[in-house]
């Protein structure tokens, strides 16, 4: 049985690392101690919407956590308005992350904008794993990509060609054997297509992040409807409905 | 002081008067972190006789101090309820009713059947919140002969406790709890969702893949209390309130609107010890007031 | 681009689709900070034929996105409004409505006779959430015959636009929605105030001297965008769609589901400025998308 | 035609000046420039509760107005929360203020805890006015006596006897013929038994303060109800029906 902790975590970090992207550190020691690649965090704050909001954890180091988000609603606003000291609810490790157990050399991980998030800790744990890694990154343009991607090879792409290849990560990436892949969901469609077998962390809105809501289903090409919150949030990419999956996705909560 | 919290519910003792509400709590076997030292009981995720997929997503939405659900009732049906989840429920120190679905009278009561002397199913919560298929998809719960009727078709099956959870979405909230209570219902619980929309303004189209969805969390609580408080006046079964109690001053609004216990819901996604705090915060409130006991505790119930 | 933004609802003319929602706007003379320049049209806080003293402290309280509100429609009745306000209005580049109320139809009838031909009445909103009377204190509003019979009794005395204020406190608004059309109603506001309830931890007893108190605010916006909606999807005429409208974004919600215009109510208590704000909100999402006039904005309004 | 001002008004000043009692000061000059003594501001936080909360405005100097107020529900517990450079909207300034233009030569200002809220303004447009000032300030306590008390008298009570006269403030206070009076409605009531002429700053709950709702009802000697927001909040003491205004008030919203 895994174990879940709900802690108030200060912010004890904010460091840009894209246009408009930023990593905020918390002190959440138990979660960092315990967190694996691909496994998520909700985050609330005292004030704000009343449904917490998921985020990958980016990396954890020593008693932090890190994330990676830009402003893009209400909630993710109001973090970023978060000044030192300011206590955010943690709760987690949520989920189940990547399968670095299966037999590989290597290890391609693929990420479009935001999909950076799980990345840092995937190659923290293929290297404790002894996979060689690729890091496929990519973006709009080149200062939407974020400049803390690492791994034995890195390869940038952007949509406009103003940095690395102009193209698609999925496009841009070579054979690749074990992939992991992260970004928007129309994205992962595409790795799916190429790669069956990659796992991917999906995207969904979720009620709860702790499985007892129902929110945030994945609908499986097998029929019937996951847990993005405790099956997921990673996937075998053949496993995921891709048509039926929402790619735009809005709370909209306002006032 | 310590104040006693255990209450008498349509059948069942109950060490304390906050409970898990159906649908936000799972099966009760999810979660590690879930405090469940305080929990009154749980009601199960409302179940069909049959396994059911659910709505496609989207499936929620948050609003202001709510959010809109539409789940479509996934769940596992009668046989994988009984094989997965009540032997482990028949090990535990609280009791678990299970939340009971149907499109016929006779299909909640082949349900409640099924699940009648099965260790681990300590009673039953009728969700009259369904369409009765045979009757055009009118909802059982704002008709009162419909609703009586599933209430009766239960009450046959079974000797265990039955409670009705009503639907808000009625003009007058105390003729289907009078009767239901007719019907033989042990308890009420009051309310279930209210039913809502929200747009999506890039689509142009309803944010909810199932248009409209069940509205719940704080933005309800007056209109629940309100009805609850509507329900506990008709009735002499004791009434359950839900409906947005995210801590104790919640419930205890509830409580002293005439309610005998109450159900906590999306507080427990926001928080998964809500219903702990919640427990505790009554407990609190009743020793600061000298209360001994929740028979103490004063009640706004007018006659007229 | 500049867009068009006017519309045509129920008989007028109006430059805007944001309306001040009557109760919230008082008579449009008391604050000196309130834009005008965006309201499409102002109702007036709701008026009796007689003056009424309205209901005792406390008449409001906050809840979670919320407030309760039990003001007991004070005013000063027909001869006060066509002495002290009528005229101002006269004078207005924007048209008024007097929210109309009574006890039985004759009266909202004679209220409307009293109004008819006065300078600066452009129209009547009956407004059918009060008791009838005559029958017992049965709300007008959740009875199809009863909110018909109102209406038929304001349109046979006046030529001026009638419209409808609906009530949420049913279970069907489609039923009551076409029983007002085809009694006359020119347009449908959908909706006015939820009833809800909140207890007092200290006294045991409702905050409100009224015990209840109507629901209004962010918080209702998801069931009022749903009940106007239906309402929509019930009637030929326009809907007015009202309930928990801060932004522009909240009024587009409205307008994507189906209505014709909106009116704006506790939005103004907590900012001054916010129908203009929401005015200007949509003149900018229609530019930005492109939409040369409100005809052009998509709705989702599905007739199965 | 009086003028009102909505402004973005930044904290710019926090002190104590009683046990849990705290004067904040915003920059909001127009306000400052034209409010007088018993007139209120109504202060909104942009992710507090829905209903902006009604304050008296204690002193305005410069660009600056202050508030003084104890953390009582959620509004207060918020602001007292601010720091420096967060901003609050400020509504104002509203209501009508207390009347000096009576023939008088010297003026009592009687305030019970926070009803010291409306006194300094009250000095000031008293001194303007060419009066004596006996100002008279009870408390619970010692130390819940606001410490910025002033005047050309001041006599202090509690009702403990912990400082100053043992009692409150009515029985305090010497023979006066122009009374102005704040403290809760209970005291008011006193207020209005020896001083039937006093004017009083009363409380109600507030939907709007700007006078189109019609929450802030306040029961009349004379019949029917006036509007706390704009024909008060000040009254003469005899024209309030004390029996019917509550002297309990809770907004009550959580979470
Ligand atoms: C398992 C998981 C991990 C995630 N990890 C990260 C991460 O590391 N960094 C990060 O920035 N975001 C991450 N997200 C998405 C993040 O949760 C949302 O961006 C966030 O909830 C938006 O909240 P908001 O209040 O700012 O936006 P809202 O006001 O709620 O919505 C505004 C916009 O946000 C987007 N959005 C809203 N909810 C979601 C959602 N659940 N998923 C995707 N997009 C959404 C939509 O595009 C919408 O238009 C993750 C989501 C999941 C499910
Ligand atoms: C014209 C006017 C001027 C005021 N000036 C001041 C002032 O200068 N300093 C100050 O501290 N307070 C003042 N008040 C009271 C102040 O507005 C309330 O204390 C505040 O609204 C409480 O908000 P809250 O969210 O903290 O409390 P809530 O959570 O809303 O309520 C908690 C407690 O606050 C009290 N309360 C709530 N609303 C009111 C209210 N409208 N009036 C009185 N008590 C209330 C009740 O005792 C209640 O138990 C004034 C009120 C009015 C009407
Ligand atoms: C995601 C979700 C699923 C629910 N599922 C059920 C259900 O299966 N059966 C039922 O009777 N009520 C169901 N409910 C209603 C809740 O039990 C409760 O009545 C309602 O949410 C109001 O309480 P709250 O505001 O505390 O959440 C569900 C609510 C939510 C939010
Ligand atoms: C204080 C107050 C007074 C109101 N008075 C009336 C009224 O006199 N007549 C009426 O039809 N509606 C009245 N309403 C209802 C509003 O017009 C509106 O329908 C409701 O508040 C929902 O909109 P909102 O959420 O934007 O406020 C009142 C609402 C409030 C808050
Ligand atoms: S988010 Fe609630 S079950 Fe996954
Ligand atoms: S507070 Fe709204 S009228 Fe006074």
């Amino acid at each position: 049985m895994w174990r879940l902790f709900l802690t108030d975590a200060p912010l004890v970090e904010r460091r840009g690392v894209a246009r408009d992207m930023w990593v905020l550190g918390f002190a959440a020691p138990e979660i960092a101690a315990s967190v694996k690649a691909g496994q998520f965090v909700n985050i609330g704050l005292r004030l704000g919407s009343l449904l917490r909001r998921p985020f990958s954890v980016y990396r954890a180091e020593g008693d932090r956590i890190e994330v990676v988000l830009k402003a893009v609603g209400v909630g993710t606003a109001q973090m970023l308005a978060m000044r030192e000291g300011d206590v955010a609810s943690c709760l987690g490790p949520l989920g189940c992350g990547f399968d670095l157990s299966r037999p590989a050399k290597s290890v391609t991980l693929v990420s479009g904008g935001l999909g950076v998030a799980p990345m840092p800790l995937a190659v923290r744990d293929a290297r404790a794993a002894g996979l060689h890694v690729t890091w496929v990154h990519g973006a709009r343009t080149a200062d939407e990509l974020c400049s803390e991607t690492d791994g034995d090879d890195v390869i940038l792409a952007t949509d406009d060609g103003s940095a690395g290849f102009a193209g698609t990560v999925v496009a841009a990436a070579p054979d690749a054997d074990l992939v992991l892949a992260c970004g928007p969901n129309r994205m992962l469609a595409a790795v799916s297509q190429r790669w069956p077998q990659a796992q991917v962390a999906v995207e969904t809105y979720m009620g709860c992040g702790t499985g007892v809501c129902l929110g945030c289903a994945v609908p499986l090409t097998g029929g019937g409807y996951d847990r993005a919150c405790t099956e997921g949030p990673v996937y075998l990419a053949a496993d995921v409905d891709w048509q039926a999956l929402p790619s735009h996705l809005s709370y909209a909560v306002s006032a | 002081m310590t104040s006693d919290l255990s209450v008498e519910v349509g059948g069942l003792e109950l060490r304390g008067p906050v409970l898990a509400a159906s649908g936000t709590f799972g099966y009760g076997t999810e979660v590690p972190l879930l405090e469940r030292r305080a929990l009154g009981a749980m009601v199960s995720k409302g179940i069909f006789l049959k396994p059911r997929a659910g709505t496609a997503p989207p499936r929620i939405a948050e609003t202001p101090s709510g959010m809109l659900n539409a789940i479509g009732l996934q769940g596992p049906g009668v046989d994988g309820l009984i094989r997965d989840y009540a032997p482990k429920w028949a090990a535990w120190d609280f009791p678990v009713l299970v939340n009971i679905n149907g499109e016929s009278a006779a299909e909640y009561g082949e349900l409640s059947a099924r699940l009648d002397g099965v260790p681990g199913v300590a009673g039953f919560e009728i969700n009259i919140s369904c369409p009765n298929v045979e009757q055009g998809g009118m909802y059982f719960g704002n008709d009162p002969r419909a609703a009586a009727s599933v209430t009766e078709a239960v009450r046959r099956r079974t000797k265990l406790p039955v409670w009705v959870k009503l639907t808000p979405m009625v003009s007058d909230i105390g003729i289907i709890a009078r009767a239901v209570e007719a019907a033989g219902a042990d308890a009420l619980s009051a309310v279930n969702t209210f039913v809502g929309m929200s747009m999506d303004l890039n689509a142009y189209q309803p944010r909810l893949s199932f248009r409209t969805g069940g509205l719940s969390g704080p933005a309800i609580r007056p209109l629940a209390v309100h009805l609850a408080h509507q329900a506990a006046r008709a009735v002499d079964i004791p009434v359950i309130g839900v409906g947005g109690i995210m801590r104790a001053e919640d419930a205890l609004e509830f409580l002293v609107a005439g309610c005998r216990a109450v159900q906590v819901g999306t507080a427990t996604f926001v928080n998964p010890n809500a219903i702990a705090e919640v427990h505790d915060g009554i407990a609190a409130f009743m020793a600061a007031k000298g209360f001994a006991s929740l028979s103490e505790l004063p009640r706004y119930l007018p006659r007229d």
